[in-house]
């Protein structure tokens, strides 16, 4: 059973994955991915907002369609709302498996989902004001590698 | 019972706020007849997603409102 | 510049990967692996031997790989060898980079080349003794992912 | 001085420890030949690969031998 969360604050990722790694202790392989507010660029806030009806709901259909897909005995997703400042962490997922490929390739799918496909809107404060971020290409190729590989 | 809007991302800015409350209408079309002219063209941009009480509406001309449903409008997401 | 350990006793997953963040705050994307020896299945201990004129070498080596390879801004490859006990953590590789895709990537061909490609050998403690472990095809088949990569 | 041999994995087993000095020699094959037949067998297989103070060497019939060299046999490493 996945274990999804949209937090309002802040959270140590390092902690999550010793308690991951303990909650977990059957399995032989945990990978991980954490992503922060980059410092530097002048990006001194970032703010993402989600609809509560449609985000939650979208990180626990994204989970069920990672654990239907590979054999993962234990998932984390966390995610971030809110300000945030340079440095602080914006989302962990990790992956038990028994198998390293299973671990790898589950975080990997559900960073992209995240990613390119799932509902926050984000934006920067930079020192005139805050700015909306547009879609980036990169999302949707990185979407559009999991289609391929389906496709095989 | 009015129809409650909520306006995602930038359509917020503008909107001049991230929800509101109008009239009930039959139809999304007729609902976006009734706003602004720059709101009504920003929320009726084919990019622009629309969902009824949580649920993504997947033919927008076809859909028939409800008093008291609530209308969130959705912008692209952002990207990583 | 990469972090390369090969330890002869155990060590904390959790507080490397914390450390890890720490020392790489600049970074955007922390991706990481941590292969554990598995409980269960009758395995009593692993014991993992190496020879240190090939093995730290080697590692080395492939750090230097991952480097030129993927734009990671902080890598680290911690290895254990010795005797080990269910549960206890073997390797953590974790990789630092601005963008997501690199980080996991380069973990992901790390952990390849170490399990398929490094200079260990293992032998498991059962009930009647033990066991060297023989190598397995699909190491063969997940080291063989990346050299159909580069011919792309 | 006489060469070092070095035992990894489950030669070690075979050899009887992981360790082992033999008078000086120049050539792998004469190596080789100077051991017990089943470690002779088992260190020579083709994918037994040999290292030279921690060199591994490219071509094994051709390898000349020095006084004092360590010689390493590694069989293939264990899977994950």
């Amino acid at each position: 059973m996945a274990d999804v969360r949209l937090l309002t604050g802040s959270f140590d990722a390092a902690v999550e994955i010793e308690r991951f790694l303990a909650a977990n202790g059957e399995a032989g392989g945990v990978a991980s991915f954490i992503g922060r507010v980059r410092p530097g660029g002048g990006v001194e806030a970032l703010e993402l907002s989600h609809y509560e009806p449609l985000t939650l709901p979208g990180m626990q259909a994204l989970a069920a369609e990672v654990e239907a897909r590979w054999q993962v005995t234990g998932l984390l997703i966390v995610h971030r709302s809110g300000v945030m400042l340079p440095g602080e962490a914006i989302v962990l997922v990790a992956a038990a498996a028994h198998h390293r490929r299973e671990a790898i390739e589950a975080v990997d799918f559900a960073m992209d989902h995240l990613k390119g496909d799932s509902w926050f809107w984000k934006r920067e404060k930079r020192a005139d004001g805050w700015h909306w971020i547009e879609p980036r290409e990169r999302d949707f190729s990185d979407l559009a590698r999991w289609d391929e590989k389906s496709a095989n | 019972m009015p129809l409650r809007l909520v306006f995602l991302g930038r359509l917020a800015d503008v909107a001049g706020a991230g929800e509101r409350e109008v009239a009930a209408v039959p139809s999304i079309a007729a609902l976006l007849a009734g706003l602004e002219p720059e709101l009504s063209a920003a929320l009726g941009a084919a990019r622009i997603r629309i969902a009824v009480n949580g649920n993504v509406v997947a033919d927008r001309a076809m859909f028939t409102l409800r008093d008291g449903d609530e209308v969130a409008f959705l912008p692209p997401v952002s990207g990583g």
